[in-house]
């Protein structure tokens, strides 16, 4: 399983392995908002810990069509599915690749991103720490929906349609966390509520995209 | 222990395709399947890896035992060739790759990206996997596509090296790889067309 | 017999008339495709039985 | 006699042929008395004047609209477990009639919310949900659209549907947590005194009751269809087969 881990870090780091284009998307969404929205430093202020969320789940649902496509593509797919690993620990490993590469360099320049948007002082920690539990989940639920196009031809626009709708619980606890600590409000019931979720998906998830996966390979 | 394939029946895109398939494979056998493009040898070893369930029959002596090598060789295009072999090896818990480079002539090459390999050499980088997967039983579809007569002797050598440790070996091929090998041919097992009324499950 | 929407009246009566119309649009877009449907198999059946 | 008989293509059309007038003629009845029984012989509300009458169109649609959900989750899971295609068929053909009736609860709940909260939308957590329960239909259907082996698309939508409903309860509880709302509750409960008053409640029933007749026979009418697409599926891959 380690060597799955690090053959697809290696592969994300490699070139034309796509590492960074997330983070490049998340900047530029942050960016564009003040040109949207007007420059006015109380309102970037009160929306930044939204943008910033909203910014990193389109960041991670822009990279999830490589997660299985490429290994679709040549092969890679069917030989793990015949190899020892149960494909339930390949989805999860899959999952945590797409974390490390995806997830985890967005939950690092969100604090940046913040400074952009005004995010009050007391907010850097509370999204912070609600990136960490909250983007897991993107991931996971993610690669649920990668698995469901993974045969399509064109699936990048069917699987954004998929994945958004089972997003919306993990968003709407993530950027109340963040606006709440923003705001200097109590944040413990959406972080725990947060938790819970990314928890329930990283336990129960795998076995639903490997079955759907299992499908795909038929 | 034989790999057993009894009364097996198979369907691509819902319809049938063979049915009663039946062969028994022991240890230092190998089987060559021949049929026309299209008769379902690509899904027949599909079927057989476990991969595609089957409509009816059963295949025994199977499971975590098969090596699938498939039309195309999962390569990495950015990792090296020991990368790329050395992460197969550690998937299937074997510790050295250098027989199986040096099997397939691949030695010289082992620190090119797999990317800029020519196509044979990709397909021998390929099957060379087949060789650090430590497993009895080979299942191949087409494997000497694109290799030339010198890359398919290796081939054959690395296959009748591998029956020789009492290995089992199950090709699709086209070509006559010199192999003391039976021939199975699919033609006879094609699936008859259902009636055209028999509109139940499966709506044929 | 009319009853008096009062003012209202254009929200009911916008009300109803949305509804109905997706309402029909669903029935007439089930029935079109169902008769088409059923149409094609019915040649394609009787074409293969002809052809063997 | 078991009911999986009815899971025989042919036979669930030939029973569905037979079942299919009284189920339309009465929905027919049921919500021709319900609408016009509600429109013309109910008092305006002393709060909400005539909008009231919006109430049969939009409770019944609200009920249909889960209903469906429900009732493709179970068709998902009978076909997973028992792999009767015409459960699976069930499910695609009450998709579309799912999603037209959250849309005639969205717009009803619009037009109705305009007079009453001075908005034609609020991000209400009833309304957010049944928004979010739209999107849900939305990415099923375009999943069935999407792939072309009916079997494999049986399968994943059946997955999808199973996986969506937890998510969409998950949903229901976030947007309640996220904006306590400006809808009433429920309009229909039994041990509530916050209720719709008997006036209203008749009429309300019976639309009820129509509706949900209407419902299964467009399932029944819909379900028939696809048998048929799929078996025109089967006849031109058989003739592709034997050429």
């Amino acid at each position: 399983m380690m060597a799955l881990l690090i053959r697809d870090l290696r592969l994300a780091v490699r070139a034309g392995g796509g590492f960074g284009l997330g983070l490049a998307f998340f900047l530029i969404v942050t960016v564009l908002v003040p040109f949207a929205v007007g420059p006015q430093s109380d309102l970037l202020a009160r929306i930044a810990p939204g943008v910033l969320w909203l910014g990193a789940l389109l960041s991670c649902l822009l990279s999830l069509d490589r997660l299985l496509a490429l290994d679709w593509e040549d092969g890679s797919l069917d030989l793990l599915a015949t190899a020892p690993l149960p494909l339930e620990a390949v989805i999860s490993i899959k999952a945590l690749a797409h974390w490390i590469t995806t997830g985890l360099p967005l939950v690092l320049a969100a604090p940046l991103l913040g400074v952009l948007l005004n995010l009050p002082l007391d907010g850097y920690r509370w999204l912070v720490v609600s990136l960490l539990l909250g983007t897991p989940a993107l991931s996971v639920i993610g690669t649920f929906g990668a698995a469901l196009t993974v045969g399509l031809k064109r699936g990048g626009l069917l699987l954004s349609l998929l994945v958004m709708p089972l997003y919306v619980p993990t968003l709407i606890f993530g950027a109340e966390a963040a606006r709440r600590g923003a705001m200097g409000m109590g944040v413990e019931t959406p972080l725990l509520m947060l938790a819970g979720i990314s928890a329930g998906v990283i336990a129960l998830m795998p076995f639903a995209s490997a079955a759907v996966l299992r499908i795909n390979l038929r | 222990m034989s790999l057993n394939v009894s009364d097996l029946c198979i369907a691509r895109g819902g319809l049938p395709v063979l049915e009663g398939v039946s062969f028994i494979l022991r240890p230092g056998g190998a089987l060559i399947l021949r049929g026309p493009n299209g008769i379902g040898k690509t899904t027949l070893l599909r079927s057989i890896a476990g991969l595609q369930p089957p409509l009816g029959g059963e295949v025994r002596g199977g499971e975590d035992r098969i090596a699938y090598s498939a039309h195309s060789d999962g390569l990495k295009s950015a990792l090296t060739v020991t990368e790329n072999l050395q992460f197969w090896a550690s998937v299937f818990g074997t510790r050295s790759i250098e027989a199986a480079l040096a099997a397939y002539d691949l030695t010289a090459l082992h620190d090119r990206p797999a990317g800029t390999l020519s196509a044979g050499q990709k397909r021998r980088l390929g099957l060379s996997r087949m060789l650090v997967t430590g497993r009895p039983i080979w299942v191949m579809d087409e494997p000497t596509v694109s290799l030339d007569q010198a890359s398919v002797a290796l081939f054959a050598a690395a296959v009748q090296a591998h029956l020789a440790s009492g290995g089992l070996a199950l090709i699709a091929t086209h070509i006559d790889l010199g192999l003391a090998a039976d021939v199975l041919d699919l033609g006879p097992y094609r699936a008859k067309p259902l009636a055209l009324d028999d509109f139940d499950g499966a709506f044929l | 017999m009319w009853p008096d929407l009062g003012k209202y009246g254009e929200t009911v009566l916008s009300a109803y008339a949305a509804s109905l119309l997706l309402l029909g649009v669903l029935v007439v877009l089930t029935l079109w495709r169902g008769k088409r449907v059923r149409r094609i198999m019915e040649d394609l059946e009787q074409r293969m039985r002809r052809d063997g | 006699m078991s009911i999986w008989e009815y899971a025989n293509p042919r036979k669930f059309l030939q029973s569905s042929e037979r079942v299919m007038p009284v189920l339309w003629l009465s929905s027919g009845v049921l919500i021709s008395v319900g609408l016009i029984w509600g429109f013309f012989f109910t008092p305006d509300d002393y709060r909400q004047g005539s909008t009231v009458k919006i109430i049969f169109l939009h409770v019944p649609a609200a009920l249909m609209a889960i209903n469906a959900w429900f009732m493709m989750l179970v068709a998902s899971l009978i076909w997973v477990v028992r792999r009767h295609h015409v459960s699976a068929l069930a499910a695609k053909a009450a998709a579309p009639v799912g999603i037209v009736m959250t849309l005639i609860a969205l717009a009803t709940g619009a037009i109705w919310g305009q007079p009453m909260w001075g908005t034609w939308w609020a991000w209400d957590p009833r309304l957010t949900s049944f928004l979010v329960l739209f999107l849900f239909y939305l990415g099923y259907i375009a999943l069935w659209e999407a792939i072309d082996n009916p079997d494999t698309a049986a399968d994943l939508t059946a997955i999808l549907c199973l996986v969506g409903t937890v998510f969409a309860v998950l949903s229901r509880y976030a947007v309640n947590f996220w904006n306590q709302g400006l809808h009433q509750g429920a309009s229909l409960s039994l041990d509530e005194k916050e209720n719709v008053a008997d006036a209203f409640s008749n009429p309300l029933y019976v639309c009820m009751a129509g509706f949900a007749l209407f419902f299964l026979a467009l399932v029944f009418y819909r379900t028939g269809t696809e048998i048929r697409a799929r078996r025109i599926k089967a006849l031109l891959a058989r003739q592709r087969q034997e050429a």
